[in-house]
């Protein structure tokens, strides 16, 4: 079988061995309930503690601002929700932008049916929201403003901290899923002005089903799974140790090497670009072009559409997606190059590429490699490529 | 998630391309949509004896007009009619639910292709001397 | 030091070995998002679908009714919040227990705030509510009853099926928190006659932090976690795939061994209830004595309170807890014990010991042997001993 | 979740028992809310010589019992009642959060008992014929 070339992360990144050690011992011997009073207990309650702390640490806040959950999508969850029951007395106007992962934008029209409404901030055609819309949006019923540090398709970093800034002058909570750039990019609570931010480990090297909320002291969210009183009593369950322990593993580990994969990576990434937009016509990139996540590559292949493309490359041993990974499946083409401004057939035929820490030249220009041959064929057989076949090469 | 027989005609996709002296043409979907099934056919003596597509979809799109094109070579017109998206879904040994509706396209694609030719029919044999 | 005696599987269980087994290849080769196109994701995929497959057949449900949670807390939210809102037009009454467990109780109190109104229905001394009781408490408005299988805590088992069948004949939603009895004794949802039912593998010797929840099709739930199209857009979330292979690897060998395990067990539950309440006087056996979990033992120890208990205990060796896990840190006591009319006092005084599939004979002889000192100690040093030093030896 | 000296103190409680000839006695708590301690001092030239406790209660309740034996013994009466809750939990290098409430029981046992000795004095003072 070929060797695979894994360009999804994205999508979710493989788990560290030395994470995968730090957790075993508590799917092994270490198996006591912290909540217990017993040694074994102690042992887990002091896992959990410590992780609290380092992952704290880590972001700039206090221990007690950390609340441990079951992934990204629970931790934009718990904010989105509970600020805004928390605040419903305050008003009922949420503000989030138009290219949120739906773990945000799928809660917040969840909570139009609650008598909440919502503003959908557009961005500009590199995915930038604007500061002067948000500033314009704010009314007197503001109770909290959700915008992602990082867009988990193109890439994009958003200006956080000047919006945090703004909304820290009006006392408006501010939220932003960090999911995409802890452990990529320096992420700090303070320098960002956030309130609450989200994080999930397996976007940077860590287990599966377990994530972080912050919540900045006095910031005030209601529970999304009430019961048992673990979490300070804001996120009921039996704490998944070792999933919090490889969190914290993960990420002090993917933030001591921060700086030269980083590095690296953005190198990879121009290459990338530069070799497959040299060597295939009309084709462009998506997102911004600097305002970018190192890792991530977003293009559109005009003609023809993105999951034959995968397919093909799948053949060839890359492993892609195309738009996010969660709506790949539906026929919608992505919501978030749609709010681009591009037309529904070019969004179709999206092309994510996200690189990792274990990703070589090698792979880069493998793909650089198989994609012209795999985008002519798809285009040979495309009805729309007959009719633009003169189109001048893409930008 | 796709059959085996889908991946393999996703992968050799028979009868790519062109008819530029078809008989009958037929266009389903839209850029918008995400799918967009262009097939040409050729008829001799009442029979469908070529068929091409060209396809801008997903790999369930591009497998149901392969295997469309398959199916109806060598049909009678009628025979070629009773081609329904479900001929077609059972014939790649089913698609995921999500899909379904490609084979759909492939079914409608064909049908609009016969009336075409269909209808120059009718003008050929009406009006005798029409581009036929 | 000390061989360790674990005697608190009810708060939390070993994983078993094979468990882990099953799980390590999900946790390094086979990372792949089940939602990708490539490869990598489909065997990824067809785990998770396998595993839900397994999980619904042992349930006696279909796969399309199996809901992958993050635990035994979240499947209780989802079903209780999920339900709620999803028929909140339908009506705004709700029935739960008075003994059941926080993440279905205060989740019930939570939806007072949104403007549901909810029966607490009592239970006898012996933690069984009546059939009659619920039947009276059934209004028009009531959307849905949520009764536990076997309470944590006392161990007592429900007469689920009886009530599944009442509900059945209303059209009322009806919920269980089988939590405690999934891989423990038999659980059928045609059987029990319920739509929801709850379960978490961390209970039969799974892993931490998943769960499933059952929703029988047709009943209506609204998702807790909204965003990716995940578990059919009721949980959103990347699968958390080892801990799901996990979760359905622990359920099928725990219903394989089921029989002679809980066989086991049972005499061993009787050994040690007979053996302290042998030797040691003024000694309550709190919950049913047959309607009852194999492994669980709940006693009240009279003038002495729970958490001394507990930490004497620890010295030397067992591992025990006072009251529900979760709630042992609280310095109320049992909801549980007080709904069965004990007396605040005595209900301080609780020990839950709940064997397991590593419970041994001598395990059960040490603690019976250890256990008179301890009492004895303690309550020297009791204040209301004294007082009551003549009281009958405890029923 | 205790700290050592906590777990030593509970593990190894001091001057557990009754003073039959108490010169002063307190309780303080009670069954509801699953702490109560009752504590006797024997009182020589106005200063604490004995002191002795029963405690019902969790692991903090006993060892802040023990603590403030220990603490009180040799103490004057005034240096006695300047024993505060916060004086118990730092002899005890702290205490969770959750129990911090203990350590006011304690101290306010021995409140009690100081004031019950008072009292008895003055009785004695005044009467001189009482139970003193
Ligand atoms: C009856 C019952 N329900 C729910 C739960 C919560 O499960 P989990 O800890 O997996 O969230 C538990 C255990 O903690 C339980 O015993
Ligand atoms: C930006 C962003 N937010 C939220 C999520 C959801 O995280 P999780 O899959 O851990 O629930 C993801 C990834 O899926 C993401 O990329």
């Amino acid at each position: 079988m070929e060797k695979q070339i894994y360009l999804d992360h994205a999508s979710t990144t493989p788990m560290r061995p030395e994470v995968l050690d730090a957790m075993l011992p508590f799917m092994k011997e270490q198996y006591g309930n912290p909540s217990g009073v017993y040694k074994l207990a102690r042992k887990a309650r002091a896992a959990v503690d410590e992780s609290r702390d380092q992952v704290a640490e880590i972001l700039g806040a206090e221990s007690r601002e950390i609340i441990f959950t079951a992934g990204g999508s629970e931790a934009d969850n718990l904010a989105v929700k509970g600020a805004a029951f928390a605040n419903k007395r305050r008003g009922n106007h949420i503000i989030v932008s138009a290219i949120e992962h739906p773990a945000v934008l799928d809660t917040a029209k969840q909570l139009e049916n609650y008598g909440f409404s919502v503003t959908y901030l557009p961005v500009n055609d590199s995915g930038l929201v604007s500061l002067d819309a948000l500033a314009k949006a704010i009314t007197s019923k503001t109770i909290l403003v959700s915008i992602m540090h990082a867009n988990n398709e193109i890439g994009t970093i958003q200006p956080i901290g000047e919006i945090g800034i703004l909304l820290r002058e009006k006392s408006i909570p501010f939220h932003t899923d960090a999911v995409q750039t802890v452990g990529h990019i320096p992420v700090n609570v303070d320098e960002l002005g956030v309130d609450l931010l989200s994080l999930s480990a397996h976007k940077f090297y860590g287990p599966r089903g377990v994530g972080a909320l912050y919540v900045r002291r006095g910031t005030r969210i209601e529970p999304l799974i009430n019961g048992g009183g673990q979490e300070r009593q804001r996120r009921a369950g039996t704490e998944n140790v070792a999933g919090i322990v490889g969190l914290a593993a993960a990420l002090r580990m993917s933030v001591e090497e921060m700086d030269s994969t980083s590095k690296r990576l953005l190198l990879l990434r121009e290459r990338l670009i530069d070799g497959i937009m040299q060597s295939i016509p009309n084709v462009r990139l998506n997102g911004h072009r600097t305002h970018r996540l190192p890792e991530n590559v977003n293009l559109c292949f005009e003609f023809i559409e993105g999951e034959s493309l995968l397919l093909n490359l799948d053949m060839q041993g890359v492993a892609a997606s195309s738009g996010s990974a969660c709506t790949s499946g539906s026929l919608e083409p992505s919501h978030v190059l749609l709010a681009l401004g591009l037309p529904h057939e070019i969004a179709h035929g999206s092309l994510r590429l996200t690189l990792g820490k274990g990703t070589t030249q090698e792979d880069v220009d493998k793909t650089i490699e198989v994609l012209p041959g795999i985008v002519h064929r798809l285009r040979q057989m495309s009805p729309l490529y007959d009719e633009k076949a003169v189109s001048p090469i893409g930008q | 998630m796709y059959s085996e027989k889908v991946m393999e005609h996703f992968t050799n996709p028979r009868n790519v391309g062109e008819i530029y002296d078809a008989d009958g043409v037929g266009t389903e979907g839209n850029p918008v949509c995400g799918d967009i099934m262009k097939l040409w056919i050729k008829v001799e003596d009442d029979r469908v004896v070529d068929a091409r597509f060209k396809t801008f979809g997903c790999g369930a799109a591009i497998a149901t007009s392969s295997m469309i094109t398959e199916l109806v070579i060598g049909k009678t017109i009628d025979e070629a009619l009773a081609i329904s998206n479900r001929t077609v879904a059972e014939a790649l040994d089913g698609l995921p639910p999500l899909k379904m509706h490609c084979s759909n396209l492939a079914a409608s694609a064909l049908r609009r292709a016969i009336e075409d030719y269909l209808q120059k029919q009718e003008g050929t044999e009406t009006e005798n001397d029409n581009n036929g």
